[in-house]
């Protein structure tokens, strides 16, 4: 299963690669999709092992998808320019007060996990140094610490709910 | 023809010379082959130190480093400036080549 | 249409198909693997000389890669070539069968020489091939670029080799240096051929040498390319490498790894004789090689009387062994735009040299194979440590003595045949420059009396008790060379007429070296 | 003699590398050098094929009329970019086992080969 | 449509230049990957913003595949920028952290204490 | 003295070479391009290729690429033997 | 070398497949775009790469195997040099083009001047691309893995066979 789906996911994305190659098929021509399909074996015989470790398919699910979608061009967005702003700010005005906090976001899977620690180093302002393997707390190095001990709020706002509904 | 080989102002060949080689060898042992030769027995391939007793095998070989000794002692002046350049580093290796290199560049440029 | 007319390729391309499939190969047996790459040698061996037939029979044989004819160098309707060939004319031909020979020899030999024990044999069969390919190609190509390339691939296949032996920091160390100095060689070789390329916008030697026109550009490329080939070759003040190299490389390899840099002896032949010619300076490059020549000579054979390790002393024999070749074509070169001169000793010095490449591929090859043997069994190069092996190795005995006459310059050995002619015509060049070359050959006869004495003569100290022969396959190896070494001492007539003789000629000819591949007068 | 800064670029990275392998005396640092040298080689490749407004050499929906650069100089140093990297893979690993046999990096301390 | 492009490359052009600005203004290793890593990824949308959006209008207007080709392929580079970025400045943290170089003027580090107390409880 | 001389290689050297690619064609303007001609109109109809460079690349110095892929695997066998486990083979 | 965090090695697990894919397109493409084999095969060799400094030696072992990289090496090598052998025998000379206007696999005849492309052209060009893309690698993950190891046993001094520094006074 992990094959074959990994399979799918490289000969979708060889697809997108070649885009509008032919007019035989669509936007396709037909050497192209044999490639595809090839190349899409080749990167699961390669890769495939690792692209679904722990074997969960929940996010086959499309509500999730167009739930990322809304995430990544909703909140996450804004949440971004936001905080690039006040970077921006610090650099020239130079007030800083860097620190590294730890938060506990009670996020179970690996992909959660990682998925919120991205949106947070994303976000200027929040850098995740470590995690911890075992208990999935982040620690965070925050350019301007607030107030001390840090509340999830302050560092990454609503991530984590929006994480919980979409990766798990 | 096979066996000459002319060089500009003379020729050689092998063969002549094996063959006056073999020519001389016979005669000189014509000559002198019928000396007597002493017997061979082990007690005669004992050296005699004067009295001593033989030293070790091992120590009795020339070293191959005391060979040419008065050679190199002669030319000892040679052999520093020799060592001087052979560094073993490998900077210096790379600096003979360029300079070897930008010596030509000049004589080949000006020249 | 005959396969015979593949073989310009096949010299090539046979050791490299080999090397490629022995990995596969080394899973099915051991003997399999050896078997195909002594196979391979002796098939290019053949192809060289059914291409050496061939050149005697018609002149240059030229092979052009993915033409519609392999014979027509030029696309038709036009005046200059686009793809790469081969250009294969007596010079590299001789080249050619030298190092062929030289590399099947290493092969037979590592047979025993190499133990499995001490692993990595499928590659260092491999490299040993590539080795051998790198310098094949370097010798029959007749394309700038690909000569830069094919240096590369003999260059970092010797790199490889000669770290073989990793538990000895010295070769590590040995590899690391050649490394160095070699990769910045190889560069400015790159650098120099890119400076050609913008003025002529070509990569066939022959066509850029058809319209060289002499400039700063022209000089400055000149300069690269003969130092850096010269660095190559190991003439001094550039030979710090060839003893370190020489000497810690595994016997088999660096019996090839002289036919290596013989090849980038034969680029500097090659470049400074049909590529630039007379239209260069040629007094100034004649200078430079003979100046070269005797620098080496002399340095290294007085660097090669106070060494004590075996390898590393006849590795500055090679130096100095070199020294001889340059001096002899170097006598050549100087007097090329001389037609008196050239006929009257310019050809004999420069069939000297080059009959000397030969020879010294095959004696200084048995010698370094003959120290090898001592090694084989005594694992050490250290010549305090031996003693009274005469009696113990008698095969070795006899080949050494075989290699250290010829070195030295000894009749009826193929040494002296060479050294004559180069001493007889480099004496009407110039007087001093022969004396010079006498003196040196004395020094080398000192030099391995000193060897003689102390790795064979004397008692039989401690640690040669139990030392056996060695295997059959390295008796076979140092026999076939020891063969030729006498069999070019006593027919060197036939030699010079065939082999050296026409390369010298091929060699000074620049115009026939052009035509074969643009046809038609300058 | 027009001097343009391109030339004056390449003549500066050869100048650099030959200046890092002459003078400095550890051994990665010679191996960055002997890598500045070859990008020295490849960009005196690239720079000689270029041609005033040319396109790369390549037919695939091409820009109109326009004139192509030379195409050899681009194989030449995809060449020799290999040719690089294979040097450098083998230098770092013999690197490595110098480092492990003397302990050290300097140069002037791996010198067992001299004389 | 011109206009869009040449706001959105400019915006990109800013915060990039930005990202090199915060490169000298910060004092360590942790706040220079914010202004390093962080401000060019989000200039690095922005001037890829300005690409598509250049893509498709000539694509829309021309005609010619090649420009909804350079589109496609700007976006699969975008993606890939906003995943990888992240992760290289966290391994980039991660390692200087490990390699103990600690923040400068930090208020407090709780990863290092954790981690000494971490290697207390181990040692006990 | 000796650092002299170094500093000295270096800028002789550096000198010598500006010289020579003073001399060479202007920047952007090559000497002569026949060659170059002759592939970039040749290649399409010859090799069936749309890229110049890798019909230069794998049909016209085809055989530089085999040298190049041979190097490329002589620095693999390199390695792999430099690092080759002890005592096995 | 230790695997790195969590983080890395999900990204580098969920991404890893795109860089063998890419690698793959640029491979195949290479007759008509920019690339070509060393290109793609690099490629390639740096999602290996990826593996190895995300999951350490294991999970690169177990994606690409190690003791199948030697004969896919070969095998690419043996597929360029045959394929310019059948130069020699199918066609005309050493690297022939014999498949290119010839119809049937990667025979298709070109437009002159600027076209969109067509896959099939080109003759042994992109069969030589794909065995080289193959010879590459495999040559560059088997000197990533040889480094890789090599280092590690070199620290732990697994490499070599000590023997005692001998005092060399030349």
């Amino acid at each position: 299963m992990p094959f074959i789906l990994t399979s799918i996911v490289g000969f979708l994305a060889y697809l997108v690669l070649t885009f509008p190659s032919g007019s035989t098929l669509g936007y396709w021509s037909k050497p192209e999709i044999g490639f595809g399909i090839a190349a899409g074996v080749i990167a699961a015989a390669i890769g495939g092992r690792l692209f679904c470790y722990y074997k969960n398919y929940r996010m086959l699910n499309p509500v999730r998808w167009v739930l990322f979608l809304i995430y990544a061009f909703g909140p996450f967005f804004i949440a971004m320019a936001k905080a690039n702003i006040d970077v921006a700010m610090r650099v020239f005005t130079g007030k800083i007060n860097p620190a590294i906090v730890k938060i506990s976001p009670n996020l179970k899977t690996d992909l959660g996990i990682t998925m919120l620690a991205n949106s947070i180093t994303l976000t200027p302002g929040t850098l995740t140094v470590d995690i911890d393997e075992d208990t999935n707390e982040l620690y965070i190095h925050w350019i301007y610490a607030k107030e001390l001990p840090a509340k999830i709020e302050d560092i990454c706002g609503t991530f984590p709910e929006w994480v919980r509904r979409i990766a798990e | 023809m096979w066996t000459y080989i002319f060089t500009g102002s003379g020729f050689w060949n092998p063969i002549w010379w094996l063959a006056s080689f073999v020519i001389v060898a016979i005669f000189v042992y014509s000559f002198f082959g019928s000396e007597v030769k002493a017997k061979y027995s082990p007690d005669k391939v004992k050296p005699f130190l004067s009295g001593w007793d033989e030293v070790n095998k091992d120590a009795m070989q020339v070293k191959a480093s005391n060979i040419y000794w008065g050679f190199t002692k002669a030319m000892s002046g040679y052999y520093r400036f020799l060592d001087r350049c052979h560094t073993g580093i490998i900077n210096d290796y790379v600096v003979w080549f360029m300079a070897v290199m930008v010596i030509t560049f000049i004589a080949f440029i000006t020249a | 249409m005959s396969w015979t007319e593949h073989a310009p390729i096949l010299i090539i391309a046979a050791p490299l198909l080999v090397s490629f499939a022995i990995p596969l190969l080394e899973k099915i047996d051991y003997r399999v693997r050896n078997a195909a790459a002594v196979l391979s040698l002796a098939f290019s061996v053949w192809m060289v000389l059914i291409v050496l037939h061939k050149i005697w029979g018609s002149g240059p044989v030229v092979y052009v890669f993915g033409a519609k004819s392999a014979f027509l160098p030029l696309p038709s309707g036009f005046k200059f070539p686009v793809r790469i060939m081969l250009e294969i004319d007596n010079m590299s031909a001789f080249m050619a069968l030298s190092g062929s020979i030289a590399a099947m020899v290493g092969v037979i030999y590592s047979w025993a020489f190499v133990r499995e024990e001490e692993g990595g044999l499928g590659k260092y069969y491999s490299l040993f091939l590539l080795m051998a390919v790198g310098m094949l190609g370097m010798e029959l190509t007749g394309d700038a670029f690909n000569f830069f390339v094919f240096l590369e691939i003999a260059s970092i296949a010797s790199f490889g080799l000669i770290a073989y032996r990793r538990e000895d920091p010295a070769s590590i160390e040995a590899s690391f240096k050649y490394m160095i100095v070699s990769t910045i060689g190889a560069i400015f070789v790159l650098v120099a051929i890119g400076f050609l390329y913008g003025r002529y916008d070509a990569l066939n030697m022959a066509y850029i040498a058809k319209h060289m026109r002499i400039g700063i550009v022209e000089r400055i490329a000149f300069v690269l390319l003969m130092v850096s080939l010269a660095m190559k070759a190991g003439a001094v003040p550039m030979h710090m490498w060839v003893s370190d190299a020489y000497g810690r490389a595994p016997a088999a390899v660096t019996a090839t790894l002289v036919s290596v840099s013989q090849a980038s002896l034969y680029g500097l032949f090659r470049v400074m004789f049909s590529m630039f010619g007379v239209t260069m300076n040629n007094h100034f490059g004649g200078w430079m090689l003979i100046i070269f020549g005797l620098l080496s000579m002399f340095i290294g054979v007085t660097m090669a009387i106070v060494q004590k390790d075996i390898k590393r002393l006849m590795a500055y024999h090679a130096i100095s062994q070199t020294g001889y070749m340059l001096l002899g074509v170097g006598v050549g070169l100087a007097v090329l735009d001389n037609p008196v001169a050239l006929r009257s000793y310019g050809l004999a010095a420069m069939t000297g040299g080059i009959f000397h490449i030969m020879n010294h591929a095959m004696y200084k090859g048995l010698l370094f194979l003959t120290a090898g043997a001592i090694f084989y069994r005594l694992r050490t190069f250290n010549l305090n440590e031996m003693g009274g092996l005469a009696r113990k190795m008698k095969y070795t005995t006899i080949y050494f003595i075989i290699g250290a006459a010829a070195i030295a310059g000894l009749p009826p050995f193929n040494g002296f045949a060479s050294k004559l002619m180069i001493y007889e015509s480099v004496y009407k060049f110039n007087p001093l420059l022969s004396v010079v070359a006498m003196v040196v050959s004395i020094l080398t006869l000192a030099s391995f009396v000193k060897v003689f004495h102390s790795a064979f003569l004397g008692p039989e100290i401690s640690k040669t008790r139990d030392v056996r022969e060695v295997p059959k396959s390295m008796v076979i190896g140092m026999g076939i060379m020891a063969v030729i070494c006498i069999l070019f001492g006593l027919f060197p007539g036939m030699v010079v007429k065939y082999l050296a003789g026409p390369a010298a000629v091929s060699l000074a000819n620049q115009t026939g070296y052009i035509s074969s591949v643009i046809g038609g007068g300058m | 003699m027009f001097y343009d800064i391109h030339y004056v670029t390449i003549v500066f990275l050869i100048a650099l590398g030959i200046y890092a392998v002459m003078f400095q005396h550890n051994l990665i640092k010679i191996a960055i050098g002997i890598d500045i040298l070859e990008s020295g080689a490849n960009l005196l490749l690239i720079v000689l094929g270029y041609r005033n407004g040319g396109v790369a050499p390549i037919f695939t929906m091409a820009p109109q009329g326009k004139s192509m650069v030379l195409p050899t100089p681009q194989a030449l140093t995809l060449t020799a970019i290999v040719i690089g990297l294979a040097t450098t893979a083998l230098m770092l690993s013999l690197i490595v086992m110098l480092y492990r046999h003397y302990g050290t990096l300097d140069t002037r301390e791996i010198r067992r080969l001299r004389g | 449509m011109g206009a869009i492009i040449w706001i959105a490359a400019i915006i990109g052009v800013t915060f990039n230049a930005l990202g090199s600005v915060a490169l000298l203004r910060f004092p360590d290793v942790y706040t220079r990957l914010h202004g390093a890593t962080k401000a060019t990824t989000f200039g690095s949308i922005f001037t890829t913003l300005a690409v598509i959006v250049y893509g498709f209008v000539r694509w829309y207007y021309d005609g010619n595949p090649k420009y909804v080709i350079l589109a496609v392929h700007a976006i699969v580079a975008v993606v890939f920028v906003l995943i990888t970025n992240p992760v290289s400045a966290h391994a980039i943290a991660r390692a200087a952290h490990r390699s103990e170089i600690m923040p400068v003027r930090a208020v407090v580090d709780e990863l290092f204490n954790d981690n000494l107390a971490k290697k207390r409880g181990g040692t006990k | 003295m000796k650092l002299g001389v170094k500093i000295a290689i270096v800028l002789l050297l550096f000198s010598f070479l500006l010289m020579g690619l003073g001399f060479m064609h202007k920047y952007g303007v090559p000497l002569k391009s026949d060659m170059d001609d002759y592939f970039i109109n040749h290649a399409q109809k010859e090799t069936a290729t749309n890229n110049v460079v890798t019909s230069i690349v794998f049909d016209y110095r085809g055989f530089d690429t085999l040298g190049e892929a041979s190097v490329l695997f002589t620095a693999v066998l390199g390695v792999v033997m430099i690092f080759r486990e002890a005592g096995k083979k | 070398m230790k695997p790195m965090s969590k983080i890395v090695r999900t990204v580098a697990a969920s991404i890893g497949w795109f860089v063998f894919v890419f690698g793959i397109y640029v491979i195949v493409h290479g007759h008509l775009t920019p690339g070509g084999g060393f290109q793609g095969g690099a490629v390639m060799a740096t999602g290996v790469a990826l593996l190895i400094v995300a999951y350490g030696g294991w999970g690169a072992e177990r994606c690409v195997g190690k003791e199948r990289l030697p004969v896919f090496e070969s095998a690419g090598l043996l597929t360029f040099i045959i394929l310019a052998f059948g130069g020699a025998c199918l066609g005309i000379t050493f690297f022939f083009n014999f498949l290119a206007n010839k119809g049937g696999l990667f025979g298709d005849k070109l437009p002159l001047g600027i076209n969109p492309g067509i896959f099939n052209s080109a003759g042994v060009i992109p069969l030589m691309n794909m065995g080289v893309g193959m010879e590459v690698l495999a040559g560059i993950s088997l000197i990533l893995f040889a480094m890789f190891y090599g280092t590690k046993r070199v620290r732990e001094g697994r490499c070599l066979v000590d023997n005692e520094e001998k005092e060399e006074d030349v």
